[in-house]
């Protein structure tokens, strides 16, 4: 019985949040994506994207959970989104793949040559990340995705479509022939999210991950939004940090503020909401490694409500700064937008709380 | 990462799970409840807690010598788990193992040890806690219950406030003031006085749910022996400190989840049931939001307990860690029982008692005894205090 | 350009609280209903029941926005809900009487002689309180109403029941064959909340009322819906006032509570809280009153946000007590359980909500 | 309660209406919008104000003997409602008509009206705020810029911040320290001061959203001649607070809410066109139930702002009612913001200038600028201690 880390583990984000720490401007005020090569490499370098690669594949053959403070910590360094979904792609190739696309794929992964985006949110569908109108007939793909994430510099797309009978994982090189990539303008530009066109691209039998496997599109979703819910913590965990160093630091009335309940009580319940916000998550991450019974509804949960806590804990930061929070300069402003760029990814609060109901009551019925 | 249990610790699990399918009746929890009058509810559990120490699981967690199991962190937590898994009944005694006699053990003379632990683990008496007064609720320091000491006894006077069961304790752990020149932490002892002494009155308060769990509890003239001080004179504050750190820990929170959970689940089932214009309410996506949220709330409930106690069992001190347990776990249940009522639709009024109520009305004596929870053992205030101050490090 | 009560309709309200504040027992601790006969004489010898009733029925012709302090005055006191709910149908004879009807009702409700229920909830229907099961076919009435105000001593119930058809009112004695009124055991049984039963209960075309007008259930749902918010509103400010008097009489740590931002931050809030929901309560008084274009939004806007506020008013209440708050002999029991009764009286917050969208979207579309 | 109005008030609003109708470009507010360039739109907005100043529409309040209309009150609430429904561009001279103006006329001498108020009215002279300083935000009163008189001129220096439009002012209205010995509310007083005198720099502080409205204002060995003290030396405190509590009253709101109310009803025209797998966005009862709340809100903000302008015709003294209208409209406004992001699923994050943002991507610039509301003009918590200090009469 032990729901901590281990050091390895522990040590592992610390690691990451250091190198991120190192490309300063990445939480600078200006959200522009100047650094991400550069942040890239320098991860790459450290062999991040070989942790979750086999052994056999060049990798060191870590599971998901070993990453869990890792991906906290790409959260909480706004570390571009591109890096969080190669790791979920990785792990997806891994459970999803056949042998020879995990030979052909997984190296280069490994060596952080293969950077993966995953394409999966419409528009016209509401808040639904599973149906698709992007469509698969007779091994041509043609349809549109929005925000997707770092998708103008990965070598690759995990794209969430759908043939007539169901739904299917394409990998799409990012250079095939009829894909077309636009940055959008959008809340967050550091987080590199652009349209991709697919305008009748070829996609090979082989090219298809997990096919035939009924709970394909359920891991990607599961792995996806634990990810999301670990930066979500990420974020909310600096806000609260930030808001304690500004309030034992700013003096008004001839005393530090978080002197004053208000905001010493605003802080307090911001630490609660992070415990329980970061249990939830860690929960999901050691489900999703384990492949637990609960996997799908723990996933929901960590993505629902991490993302609600990440999103009040920006709210929360900004008020507590007064008028400097919601100055540029200060850089609250970037954790406010990406939070939202997590909010909306892998399908919003409102679907994965259905979720888990839907999952709850499924799990009732069998009991 | 690992939830899995030794497998001594599963054979505890066991032992204890075989024990309470033969102790609590045929069909407990199910067609079998507590008696309902309050009268029958206190012999009913006082006959449970004999029960329990005849079996040996009264204090486990006290050690081997005064007739407790010495049990780990982690039996601890089984133990609250099993218990509330099986509905059991709370213990009466709740203040004698945890504050009355985990004070005694770490603070008592071997007189005291000898003289008061063995009852209580054998739950053969029971006691109540002399902590809050009207004018010392959250700042609890402020305790003005005097105690005189003349010759070898002291006199005590004053007034205290939410004694549990005091009608049916024979003693009481107070903290009283001895030193009223001192600052007000500094003047503080621990006295255990017995309930039949000469000159204690007890008034009971019922509470908003209507039971009348509570009482105010007078002290006139009363006189305890000396030796009947827990530690040193005037050192009951920091005494105090130590043992309350005790009183809401994870394990009390595991337990609580579990009957949380229970709760949850009869909602589920009622939504699940109960039909409406069209379909059932568990159909309705605005009753699903809300449900949804209940389940994750209360999942997180566990987790964030379970945090905690990994953290204790690496070795951790207990600390603001508490605060965090309680202020989630009492927010959370508040928030389910909101959610309950809600839900219910115009149903959601009628309680026990009632042939149209949903799940015999339990959600709306719930609903009503949940409005305690941000208030009692700390109020929310308090523990933001705690939580802003202690773990946080914000000036006070 | 004035939206505050005149000097008659507030001094009414006025008046109605001091007659409800001589019967102590009405917002004491015990929850019994010993004093309601008293309390009804007390307000019919007070004239309250002649108010709505027009000059020539021997009333004194007020609308219905007039009585909004006095119903507020309702709320506050804690007085039986059957006195809010005959105003209501007294209003709706009114309204969707006929001339014999009204000529029929009316001077007995002036006299305060008849007391009128309203049964409108009905179990296994969610929380809408537009479909009936119960039903009315070849002139009988058959059917379950809950929750059912007072049925057990007035003097007749107004029925929400349907046709094949069409949604219709009746107006069912309490006394008439077939008809069987039980107590409920509930949260609040100072509400003397009934089961109704009717046993194919013989119901004249005379006993309808407004039939055959489309908008007759609108009409009661736009009445009872803003007398419950104008109820809830007489609570929530209750709740503040007392909240506010503790807060500055109760020491700790050697200040008055009131002093600790914690307490006084939430009496803040919740002073703003009342006076959104006042505002939006009275304008619907005044939407009724004047069958203003948006009516059914306004009094499903006060419904909602009303009924929200008494809520959240309770439970700030008995936190900011305390101790002392959860304890029976204090009384804000009472309040807490009332509040949960108006809640759930004519539909509960979701549907109001949901009913606002509907106005609104509605209004949009002729706009 | 009488929600008509009187003829005349009537005419004012056809009047009003009329003279926008022909002063705005065609097409405003549908195709064409503001310059978004900064410099641009201040052009712009400098020649809106003088527009407004040639129809008389500008500091329609004032008396008529300096260029005002004499406005009631009801006229300023329908000026506002008027003004944010033809979506005008927002006043550049905002300073300077409700502070600095309302200042000079209460306060200043009869030199000063004749010198100052005329350039205001007409918009000629462009005004910005010195009052906030970086350690003196919500605690204004302990301002540390110091003006030390020398002959016949103040000599100041010191930091000011969130001084609006400061590089496009002429003259800055400010609060600065007289007496360094005396209490901290006592030694206070106001100056007039040419932001053309040497010594004075600007920088601009961006906001989160991207615009530049704020600076901060530095001041070394600034120059102010004596005659420019409004009022007498060392009562700025008091003055200030008059002036205050003019500055946010429910005109402000009233305009606001119908800005809101526009941005709504973006919302719930996306929410009626948007397809979801089945159906629109406004047929999700989920989403329902959010823009139930929203609109309930934002017609409360409206509702709100009438009570409170009620009072103030009936001739109740402006007070604490200010407090209660900020906090509430800063809020729900947030709420709404909120909502429209979560409403609008994985389109939420394009903003202005893609082609796939819904409704020209106005909500993602909203909900940043949203999150200054409960900051700026007071934050909600000095709101909450005014009123509970001053309306519930709550201590200290």
């Amino acid at each position: 019985m032990n729901f901590l880390f281990n050091e390895e583990q522990t040590s592992l984000g610390e690691t990451v949040g250091q190198v991120l720490a190192d490309h300063a401007a990445l939480t600078g005020p200006d959200p522009s994506r100047g650094s991400d090569a550069e942040v890239w490499a320098a991860l790459a370098e450290l062999g991040l994207f070989s942790l979750l690669v086999a052994e056999e594949h060049g990798g060191v053959g870590l599971g998901l959970v070993d990453l869990a403070p890792t991906i906290e910590a790409l959260g909480a360094g706004l570390a571009p989104p591109l890096i969080a979904s190669t790791l979920v792609a990785t792990e997806a190739v891994n459970r999803l793949g056949d042998a020879e696309q995990r030979a052909q794929l997984l190296p280069g992964i490994a060596a952080g040559e293969t950077a993966i985006a995953i394409a999966s949110a419409e528009l016209g569908r509401g808040n639904d990340p599973v149906f698709a109108e992007c469509g698969l007939h007779d091994g041509r793909l043609t349809g549109r995705k929005i925000a997707v994430a770092g998708a103008d510099v990965a070598q690759m797309l995990l794209v969430v479509t759908r043939t007539q009978s169901a739904p299917v994982l394409a990998l799409v090189p990012t250079d095939a022939p009829g894909v077309t990539i636009e940055p959008h303008a959008d809340i967050d530009p550091s987080a590199g999210l652009c349209r991709v066109t697919f305008d009748n691209v070829a996609v090979a039998s082989a090219q298809l991950l997990g096919e035939g496997s009924p709970g394909a599109l359920d891991t990607l979703i599961d792995l996806g939004a634990t990810a999301q819910s670990g930066m979500a913590m990420g974020i909310a965990e600096v806000m609260l940090k930030r808001s304690v160093a500004y309030a034992c630091e700013r003096e008004q009335f001839g005393k530090p503020i978080g002197s004053f309940q208000a905001i010493k009580h605003r802080c307090a319940d911001l630490a609660v909401a992070v415990e329980a916000g970061k249990a939830t998550s860690h929960y999901a991450f050691w489900a999703c490694s384990e492949d637990a019974e609960d996997r799908a509804s723990a996933a929901s949960a960590a993505k629902a409500y991490c993302g609600e806590i990440a999103c009040n804990a920006c709210n929360d930061a900004i008020q507590i700064h007064g008028g400097m929070g919601f100055t540029w300069e200060l850089g609250l402003h970037r954790f406010l937008r990406r939070a939202q760029v997590i909010e909306h990814a892998v399908g919003s609060r409102a679907w994965h709380y259905e979720r888990v109901v839907a999952e709850t009551l499924a799990a009732r019925e069998v009991a | 990462m690992d939830f899995t249990y030794t497998d001594e610790e599963h054979r505890f699990r066991l032992e204890l799970r075989a024990w309470l399918a033969t102790a609590l009746p045929e069909g407990w929890g199910e067609t079998v409840f507590e008696p309902e009058d309050e009268e029958e509810r206190y012999l009913f559990r006082r006959d449970w807690d004999k029960k329990l120490s005849s079996g040996r699981w009264a204090g486990i967690n006290w050690p081997v010598e005064y007739g407790g199991r010495g049990a780990t962190l982690v039996e601890r937590g089984i133990f609250a788990e099993e218990m509330a898994r099986a509905k059991a009944p709370e213990s009466l005694n709740i203040i004698g193992h945890n504050l009355a006699g985990t004070t005694i053990l770490h603070h008592g003379s071997q007189a005291q040890k000898d003289r008061f632990l063995p009852p209580i683990i054998a739950n053969e008496e029971f006691w109540c806690q002399g902590f809050s007064e009207p004018n010392a609720g959250s700042d609890l320091a402020s305790v003005r219950t005097k105690a005189v000491r003349k010759g070898d006894k002291y006199v005590v006077n004053g007034q205290k406030i939410w004694t549990s069961y005091a009608q049916y304790s024979q003693w009481c752990f107070a903290l009283v003031r001895t030193d009223p020149d001192a600052p007000k932490h500094k003047g503080l002892s621990f006295l255990l006085i017995d309930m039949s002494s000469p000159g204690i009155s007890i008034r009971p308060l019922r509470q908003i749910s209507g039971e009348s769990e509570f009482n105010e509890t007078f002290f006139e003239d009363v006189e305890v022996p000396v030796e009947n001080l827990v530690g040193q004179e005037n050192d009951g504050w920091r005494i105090a400190m130590t043992t309350l750190a005790y009183e809401r820990g994870p394990e009390d929170c595991l337990g609580r989840q579990v009957r949380f959970k229970q709760e949850l689940e009869k909602l589920l089932e009622v939504c699940a049931a109960e039909p409406t214009a069209n379909g059932v309410l568990a159909d309705d996506p605005v009753v699903r939001q809300k449900l949804g949220r209940s389940i994750v709330e209360v999942e997180a409930m566990r987790l964030v307990a379970l945090k905690s106690f990994s953290r204790i069992l690496a070795g951790d001190e207990r600390g603001p860690d508490a605060s965090v347990i309680k202020l989630y776990w009492s927010h959370a249940a508040q928030r389910m029982n909101e959610a309950a009522l809600d839900i219910l639709g115009p149903a959601a009024v009628l309680s026990e008692g009632d042939d149209d109520a949903m799940a015999g009305g339990r959600f709306q004596t719930s609903f009503l005894q949940s409005k305690a929870f941000s208030i009692y053992s700390g109020s929310s205030e308090i523990q933001r205090n705690i939580i802003g101050e202690r773990m946080l490090g914000l000036p006070r």
